[in-house]
């Protein structure tokens, strides 16, 4: 079937809340209202109020109540109403969730749905991609999708997960993004995926960042330009990273998030550090600079790298 | 308070022409609580507005002009393009931009309290929140440190009954204006849709806190009558509810009371049209910020300027 | 209770002596609070234990050696080495280990019962805190979701009337037992020194929970005997106060309760000194952990493990 | 005069508030008790309670209210208790401060007094290396002295700055290291500083990890290994960087903090972009694996990087 990466999203919660009676969802506005974004519309009339529950604006409390549920035997899958608002719940999913299991010996078994990232005039507070902070927190898996199918099927992959995953879902990808989705249950493997085939440079990317890569590399007719896509972030893919770089000497990374620390800081140096002998030119990153997302059109679009900045970028990198 | 709903009503009006970008939150049916509060502060008062406050910013004297030039990202709006809707606070005139996450402000306003304690000055801070917005933590860390430390401080409850979507039986168990005596801080309900009875409870709680007598919470009990923003139908209010309180409006209310003091209310109602009208030509010739803009100012590179002292038109009958 | 506090003692001594590295906590005249409550609980209501709770392990049934072996940081210890001091708990015995972020395992307690209630089982779970840790944003999101939950909570604070060095005077202008019934949880005030006296308030709570009565907080008043950790000599604790709960030595109030009926006190006393001896040789016997054993463990690979039902020796005098 | 680093960190505030009264000490036992390492032993008696200030156990409330402050015009100063609890604050911190400048053009100058860092048996929650969650949030400083000189005059310039300053202190230096210390005030710029000379191979490092990467160099007879101690970063000192990978054409970055997304990512991706023709062998990372920081020292001495680790990494880059 056909449906959006939000359709994709929701389609996911369906499968897990029918097939696991342990799966649970919480959140703000997620019930009758069926949550900010329309992603757990018609959930709570399904499955009823015990399993789709809202919550008071409580982050802390969402995530570590999930925490508990999890122990005893839960799958509980909490949305933040936009990604930026885990910083409130950050506490919690650092200390408690993601050093539960190292430390007890106990599985902590819950997903945490971010809305991340910004490109529709949401400003500083509901733009924000927050996936760096939890990869630099050990313990979380972290997972990023650009496409329907894969939303879906790392969706239930996470909730099949033993372990807490941050779930990220772009939300500029919502509804701008359809494509094939199998019904049912499925999985999709936590692994990097490459999306377009080429051997003169690769542009390794995730989010909504993979759509900007691939319109790059279409418009670069005079080489060959792969795009990997990492989809998850922890675990990181290494090998087909280091793989990528082996077959194409030249790489651009991309980040939505801001520039410092960022997810493509721990790939380029993975890259410098074991990619070393393979490149042939600088390892180049593409990222938001280090300021908070602005508001309006003509800045938002100065900050986040688009199309033609990662054009740019190849197109420079290939004339090395 | 005309002018609070003239330019919420172009705002959105803009908004559904598709001349704002991004989302659109208005304050209608609660004009009065933000309205009533700020009047009764001194221009050396810091104020830190929430989501349905725009009233707040226009008692400070904040322009219909920037306003609108703000919510169209305009490069002469308040936040110069920066930040959008209800995200905006012009520091010249004593007023915090508000941040997202709920409610923030709380504790940067028990600190510029405790600041003129300490200090010595006759000066409060007041800083406005919702009903869902006492589910959070931060809610009881700044209730609990402002209680302590008897900081000069006023704490504007805004009870609409409704967090989004979700109604206040779910937010809380016990109201919190009763929570308010078990942080040692003075409680006071009032009807948020009788401007000058918020403006009597704020006086009132503005002269305890200069008296050294520590914080108010004041619960204005209202009616938010549109949807969470433009975006929200609000479906899930029922219909009576809107009906009881679209009979309580609270400009309504305030024109009647001028009205029978003699004002030629249809005269105020045609010059804020007039001033609507010429601010809203003035907003749509502003011209979009200039993107490398978005760079600028992430870090203070000069003097720390404090917060300045509410050059108000009209407030400061307190001080008076 | 007599054995938690030889622990302690032993555990301190080991300290003093050089053996035990990093800082040394113990919950010296509040032996009663933690072993009452625990005491009252079934083998399957799972018990979150703060830093002044050793007694609440030894309830469960975890063994002086592994507690022992725990604070020396050997291979066989609760945590392998990986955590010290009072961070552990055994999760086959249904003890959640503390993090040290106050009071985070209040909201993990909730989730837990939360689960309970869901699935309709007849269980509970108990969370003990300080008075300190009620300041925390965390306490009341975890109450008010609690009590909007009807959770199956027992929620123990320990009123020791100190958090580190900061009385309560300077935490909190209303005790925080008077809180409970702003979110809708009863509150019972009990002699934290009395082990008997927490235990019948402990079932009784439980019996609320199980009945479907929602969370209970009982607020034990008790007194912190020593610093709060082995560095700190308290010195800002009035010496009068000390001898005032020096006179209302749990143990020693125990002790003469069990000597008025006819129990031999005595012999108890040596089979807890030899107990000890053995466990104190045993820990010390045992190898420090295999230095690559700390990079295991941080994601669960197999099937995730919920917390296991308490095979304590002791505890389920409620559940019998 | 000689201090130790943690003397020479009381110096820097004693030295504050006397000659700055808008400087104000907030924090958990700080006051009488002198904070839980005795950073500000003395200060209360000298300075007075309105001055030196013991708050309750409120993170959020710590950060938010000196925020409120700074913006009225004071300096204020936050102790975290430990490091690890600024995850209790995160969200005021990155949120409100951070942001709060490129915003309303409201500077927030206050500093966070961060004690990080492991090699005592700390255990995953009083061991932990926060600095590139802030690095990775835009408008916040991030400085992290490795000498009593450096720690004085970086927390001066901290206090002095007008931007919020995330500050440093490595709690196993603080009574380990000891220097000169100029009396009285000054300030250590924000740059990087050469602390050994050499021209065959770089390591950059920073906080306690300087002193390593020096014990490192000072093993390697067989050739010159220059260190450079970042002290600050943010500002990363990105010329500093460059020029040392340009004079020694080897590098080795080193972080105290886990691997992933470290500020030792941030520094080896901007060598690999713009170092890239400079180098002559991989990037090379020594860091703290992704696991928390275990207890016992045989773990905790497998997974911190120690001088054996940086010289290994050097005598085979050397050896490329
Ligand atoms: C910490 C946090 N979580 C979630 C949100 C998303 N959110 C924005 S407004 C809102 C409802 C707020 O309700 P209330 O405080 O009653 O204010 P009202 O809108 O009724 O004025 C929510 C959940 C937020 N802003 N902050
Ligand atoms: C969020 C947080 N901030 C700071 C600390 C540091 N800290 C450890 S124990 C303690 C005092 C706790 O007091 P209380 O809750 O009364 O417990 P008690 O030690 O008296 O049993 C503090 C401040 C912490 N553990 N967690
Ligand atoms: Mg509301
Ligand atoms: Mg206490």
């Amino acid at each position: 079937m056909e449906l959006t990466y939000l359709d994709a999203i929701s389609d996911a919660l369906r499968v897990a809340l029918r097939e696991d009676e342990r799966v649970l969802l919480l959140g703000e506005d997620i019930g009758a209202f069926g949550g900010a974004f329309k992603v757990t519309a018609g959930l709570q009339q399904e499955f009823g109020v015990d399993r789709v529950i809202d919550t008071p604006i409580s982050e802390e409390a969402i995530i570590g109540g999930a925490v508990g549920a999890a122990i005893v035997g839960m799958r509980p899958v909490c949305e933040m109403q936009f990604a930026d608002f885990v910083a409130c719940g950050f506490d919690q999913l650092v200390n408690v969730a993601g050093k539960l299991h190292w430390r007890l010996g106990l599985a902590a078994p819950i997903v945490v749905r971010l809305p991340s990232g910004g490109g529709f005039a949401g400003g500083p507070f509901h733009s924000q991609n927050p996936e760096a902070w939890f990869m630099h927190a050990p313990g979380l898996k972290v997972l990023a999708p650009s496409s329907a199918h894969d939303a879906k099927g790392l969706l239930l992959a996470a909730i099949a997960d033993p372990n807490p995953v941050i779930f990220l879902e772009h939300k500029h990808l919502y509804r701008r993004i359809r494509g094939e989705v199998p019904e049912g249950f499925y999985q999709t493997p936590l692994c990097a995926q490459t999306v377009r085939d080429g051997d003169d440079l690769v542009v390794i990317a995730y989010g909504a960042m993979v759509h900007a890569a691939l319109d790059a590399a279409a418009e670069i007719e005079e080489a060959s330009v792969r795009v990997l896509d990492l989809r998850s972030l922890v675990p990181l893919d290494e090998r087909a990273i280091l793989d990528a770089v082996h077959d194409c000497a030249k790489v651009v990374i991309v980040d939505e998030a801001n520039y410092t620390c960022a997810a493509g800081a721990q790939v380029a140096s993975l890259i410098a550090q074991y990619g070393y002998e393979d490149l042939d030119g600088p390892v180049v990153r593409v990222a938001t600079p280090d300021v908070p997302i602005p508001f309006a059109p003509s800045l938002e679009r100065a900050v986040l790298p688009s199309a033609e900045r990662i054009r740019d970028a190849c197109r420079e990198l290939l004339a090395y | 308070m005309a002018l609070t709903r003239a330019i919420e009503e172009r705002g959105l009006s803009l908004y559904k022409q598709g001349k704002i970008p991004g989302s659109f939150y208005d304050g209608r049916g609660q004009e009065a609580t933000a309205v009533g509060a700020t009047f009764a502060l001194g221009p050396a008062d810091p104020v830190c507005p929430l989501i349905r406050d725009l009233g707040a910013h226009v008692v400070r004297g904040t322009t219909a002009t920037s306003i609108l030039a703000h919510y169209l990202g305009r490069a002469d709006g308040v936040s110069r393009g920066r930040d959008g809707n209800i995200h905006f606070g012009e520091a010249q005139r004593g007023v915090v931009g508000m941040v997202s996450m709920l409610p923030d402000m709380m504790a940067v306003a028990v600190g510029m309290a405790w600041a003129f304690r300490l200090r010595g000055e006759q000066r409060c801070a007041l800083s406005f929140f919702g009903d869902g917005a006492t589910s959070v933590g931060d809610w009881h860390e700044a209730m609990n440190l402002a209680g302590l430390q008897r900081v000069p401080a006023i704490f504007v409850l805004e009870h609409n009954g409704y967090a989004y979507s979700t109604p206040s039986a779910r937010q809380f168990v016990v109201d919190p204006l009763e929570r308010a005596a078990l942080y040692g801080i003075a409680g006071v309900a009032v009807d948020g849709n009788d401007a000058e009875e918020v403006f009597d409870a704020t006086r009132a709680a503005r002269e305890r806190a200069l008296a050294g007598d520590g914080p108010t919470l004041i619960a204005a009990t209202t009616m938010r009558m549109h949807g969470h923003g433009a975006h929200d139908d609000a479906s899930y209010v029922p219909r009576e509810q809107l009906e009881h309180w679209a009979a309580r409006d609270p400009l309504e209310r305030q024109r009647d009371r001028l009205r029978s003091l003699g004002v030629d209310v249809e005269a105020i109602d045609e010059s804020v049209r007039e001033e609507i009208d010429v601010a809203t030509q003035e907003a749509l010739a502003m011209p979009a910020p200039e993107p490398a803009s978005a760079l600028e100012g992430v870090f203070c590179e000069g003097e720390a300027e404090p917060l300045g002292l509410g050059a108000a038109p009209w407030s400061g009958f307190a001080g008076a």
